[in-house]
């Protein structure tokens, strides 16, 4: 019998979730902080097949010296079956070698875009942005080239927003049928956006954002509520499983123990 | 076209009149800042975010002084975040004109609080571009190719907003992204070994530190430690970097701390946390932290012995005993 | 435009479908030919000139038959001679209906005299293209580029007569050239060693192996040695191809003899004489020799240990002792 | 004192020839065959300081296991100080790192143009040749991207054509100024052609070959008299030095015993 937690965060909620979107014998690449904690959870739960490959060119690792702080640190390197420069983990996805792209964002839209590089007017206040945030990285690349993308993300009504400041990572665009092939892209978009307060899908025709199950404890008007977009809702909506005992304990002692990435502390979204 | 750095052919034109002998390329680091890095440069930074990031250097540069620099980095935390504090600080000093760059935070350790400080209040040019764009267009200047085709991230406002440019595959008809070449005047890598000619190697992640060395003008390497040619000779697959790309070799321990080299020290995470802190501080009106750090590890000392003789031996000793194998760090944060 | 193998857009799709995951893929090389081998497949052949070609699955090909394959390789030596012969031989059992490659002779052993009789009497089809065309051709091919940029062999005939396009670079405005990628519906590449699951170590040169093996729809991997997955995991840097790149992994030692193998053997020169004769011989109008050939090494046993084991033993020590240090040559061909 | 030797073969005059124009400290593309066995003479004689690289990627070798038979074996990685794949020695040379191509050809022009491809008319009998030849190699990339050329050819009225049968390895084009800049190379094109004839250059205007220098034996007219198209002659014509007792020493003994690409036996050319 499955054993759900009694006490988490939502931020363990969120990783628990992200873990069990991942299939088991995939590619993953893995993206820095949460995305890194739900592959090594999924790991040590159902998917023990899965292949991560980070950033900085570790492909097939296993993260048994600690979390890195880093996806180019040396713990990425650990039991790593290939690794070469930086460019290499780009390559391999631009050939199609990663099923799936697990990616955090800083802003977000109904199509599933995503901004990591600035708050205010592009392109006028791009010299002299209202925020600057750290820019795209290599969560670009990966929306643009992985198969399929798995957000996952923090539920801010400001975070999720009708128009982006700017559009790093692209999703489905406007939502035209086939905007992403026009534009030269190869992999098929954002599958899925997992948050603290919902799973999330795209509709197939529209491709605009939908709810497909709210965490525990939120419904569907409380998920609106923190949304700066109209949501559209699933038919078969229904409320995500807890966190398990097992899953709350592998994160707190094994996956990420200093709390780095997953904090410790309990806090009301 | 606008080039930082040099030209396709003015690089090739530069590297095909250098004198690409087998030489002894040994000098202390004062003397390689001063030979090769000048006012207007453009600076390739090698690393990736906190890991190798060529810190012994950037410390040099502070130290004599330079102005409008351009940097270029795919991600980096350490480096360019030590020179944007100075140029705060100082920007008759140093100063940086522009940065074409994917990255700019510590990862784990949050923001670069100086770089926001810069930009929001517009005191630097950005040029935004994907990791895989700055890798491609270091790749491009090393193999002596105008531009490198990218498939990623066409259709963003990184490629609106950068001189990429987009046309139809002349093959399949479906658009492809172009990225042009970047060649620094001057690269800085930091690696784990070098022979006294230059030739490299580089442990772990090799990140896109072969081809800033072999795009740019001329290239300053430090290393951890100073091997002999015959241990380059007795396994040439494992050179990363062919001696006729190095201008310059210095041996400097610690080279990248406080961040990690692979096989050598994992992250000074406490150093790390106490600069990010002060750079925050700054960024919000206190500039006393910041001009202390400064002061104390770059401008006081005369080379970057003098910046890590200051470092806890247990900090040290802990960086070492960290990397490449667990550690309870928990224990470790709380007896320290 | 016409794409021998996959298109790269088909490329994409097939490999974004097909299943990645690290199993044990080894299996006899019987049955690995049978598998990924078809009539019509474009195979994309490892190895440089004599030096680390695929002999032996190109024996087992021969053996199974195959017909309308298109050769694509920079530079080889043995493995496209072989298929060629048993095409002059009996082109109802194996044939090559195209050939894109940069080179084919034998380099110390003279011309490939199989080739010549199949290009003068206009059996087959040809495209030129330089070396470093082809690398770069594999190249894109294997990091899912539509084409790579390259400088040259620009003005030539070459280029005039292939697929390849010259437009002026939007940065520099200068003529560039473009090659189109190579996507192989077979790559067949040996190695030295490579655990259960597909992840390749090569010694010494990797040449364009990594890149035929990660461009094309399937690849062969015979090794010298299978090794345990904890020798690949021990430094993952060396490894030259990723497991997920592979479908097919034996071992087979001596896979590449009578070429040579960096670490393993060096050339089998008496053999490759012996083969280099009869070809000649055939192709002056005296078939007999390489029937008899074909017959002992390749129709009448059943796997490549079969032609091995007919290697007289002497020549197999030789071959080893003289891979990695000086032998009197003289003296061994006088003795032998 | 010089002690020339009292017998030589026309090749060894043409390697100890290929040696001499060899400057020390200089990074240098070896060809397969006599270029090697040059390169090497020159590393043991004048020009300890030579960069040898080999096609298949091997850079600052030393031949002290005995001389390659193939560009891409395992002695050519001897003492090497860097090694990557195939690409990156043609990546090299296209960076600018080359100073000196030194490479071998079937047919040449007056411009310097090489053949390795075939005889017979390019188009229309490319597809079935009159002679097939191996093919460009990584010669045609080298003749345009190496800082300098210098080839090294046997001298035979046939393989000195006024057109050649195929255009592989591009020399001057077609002599106009600026052609090779205007067709995009990088390299400055031919330097030196060395033959069992002669030394001979390229006049600064026309780009058309012209004699430095005669072989040991030899006479304008007797050069003339081998090429199939007209040479220009320079004002300093000079008589070439012979091979020292040395050069030929290190040739039989030491660098070629066994005749691979030197061959032993005296023939008149």
């Amino acid at each position: 019998m499955k054993q759900y937690a009694a006490d988490y965060t939502p931020q363990e909620m969120l990783v628990a979730a992200g873990s069990r979107q991942l299939e088991d014998n995939k590619v993953i690449f893995a993206g820095t902080g949460l995305p890194m904690v739900g592959i090594t959870l999924a790991q040590l739960t159902h998917a023990p097949g899965i292949i991560p490959v980070f950033e900085a060119g570790a492909v097939g690792s296993s993260l048994t010296r600690g979390l890195p702080l880093s996806v180019g640190d040396s713990r990425t390197s650990c039991k790593a079956h290939y690794m070469q420069g930086l460019s290499s983990a780009f390559e391999l996805t631009q050939r199609g070698f990663i099923d799936i792209g697990f990616i955090g964002g800083a802003e977000i839209d109904p199509y599933g875009n995503l901004n990591s590089t600035m708050m205010g007017c592009f392109p006028e206040e791009y010299q002299k942005p209202k925020v600057r945030l750290p820019g795209s990285g290599g969560a670009g690349d990966m929306a643009c080239s992985c198969t399929n993308t798995i957000i996952i993300m923090a539920h801010e009504p400001r975070r999720f927003a009708p128009r982006l400041n700017y559009y790093t990572s692209m999703g489905y665009f406007d939502g035209k049928p086939g905007a992403r092939k026009a534009a030269g892209l190869q992999g098929n978009g954002p599958a899925r956006v997992i948050t603290t307060k919902a799973l999330m899908g795209f509709d197939e025709e529209t491709k605009r954002m939908k709810i497909l199950a709210t965490m525990p404890g939120e419904t569907v008007a409380s998920v609106q509520d923190m949304t700066g977009f109209p949501l559209l809702v699933d038919d078969n909506v229904y409320e995500f499983e807890p966190p398990t005992v097992e899953e709350i304990g592998l994160i707190r002692e094994v996956i990420d123990p200093l709390g780095y990435f997953v904090k410790k502390t309990l806090k009301s979204s | 076209m606008f080039w930082s750095g040099l030209s396709p052919d003015d690089a090739r034109e530069f590297l095909a009149n250098k004198d690409k002998s087998k030489r002894d390329k040994r000098m202390t680091l004062t003397e390689a800042v001063k030979t090769f890095v000048k006012d207007g440069d453009t600076l390739g930074i090698g690393g990736f975010v906190n890991s190798r990031q060529p810190v012994a250097i950037i410390h040099e540069i502070i130290r004599q002084g330079g102005c409008n620099l351009t940097l270029n980095f795919h991600s980096a935390g350490l480096a360019p975040e030590l020179l944007a504090g100075a140029m705060a600080l100082n920007p008759s000093h140093v100063s940086i004109k522009r940065m074409e760059f994917a990255y700019f935070a510590h990862e784990f350790a949050g923001i670069s609080s100086m770089f926001r400080y810069l930009a929001e209040k517009g005191l630097t040019e950005l040029e935004d571009w994907s990791n895989y764009n700055m890798s491609a267009r270091f790749k491009a200047g090393s193999i002596g190719l105008p531009f490198m085709p990218v498939r990623s991230p066409l259709g963003s406002d990184v490629m609106a907003g950068n001189r990429s440019k987009t046309m139809d595959c002349p093959f399949t008809g479906r658009p492809i992204g172009l990225v042009p070449a970047a060649h620094p005047n001057v690269g800085l890598i930091h690696v784990q070994e070098a022979d006294i000619y230059g030739n490299c190697r580089i442990n772990g992640q090799t990140f896109t530190c072969p081809e800033i060395a072999m795009a740019s003008a001329h290239t300053i390497i430090t290393c951890e430690k100073l091997v002999d040619h015959e241990i380059i000779t007795a396994n040439p697959t494992q050179t990363s970097i062919p001696f006729f790309a190095v201008d310059a070799v210095v041996e400097i321990p610690f080279g990248a701390f406080p961040g990690m080299c692979h096989d050598h020290y994992y992250f000074g995470q406490t150093h790390i946390a106490d600069f990010k802190m002060k750079t925050e501080a700054f960024r919000q009106g206190d500039a006393r932290g910041l001009e202390d750090y400064y002061h104390k590890y770059i401008f006081d000392v005369t080379d970057f012995d003098g910046f890590i003789s200051q470092i806890p031996y247990q900090e040290l000793k802990y960086s070492r005993q960290a990397e490449g194998r667990s550690l309870d760090l928990q224990k470790f944060l709380e007896v320290y």
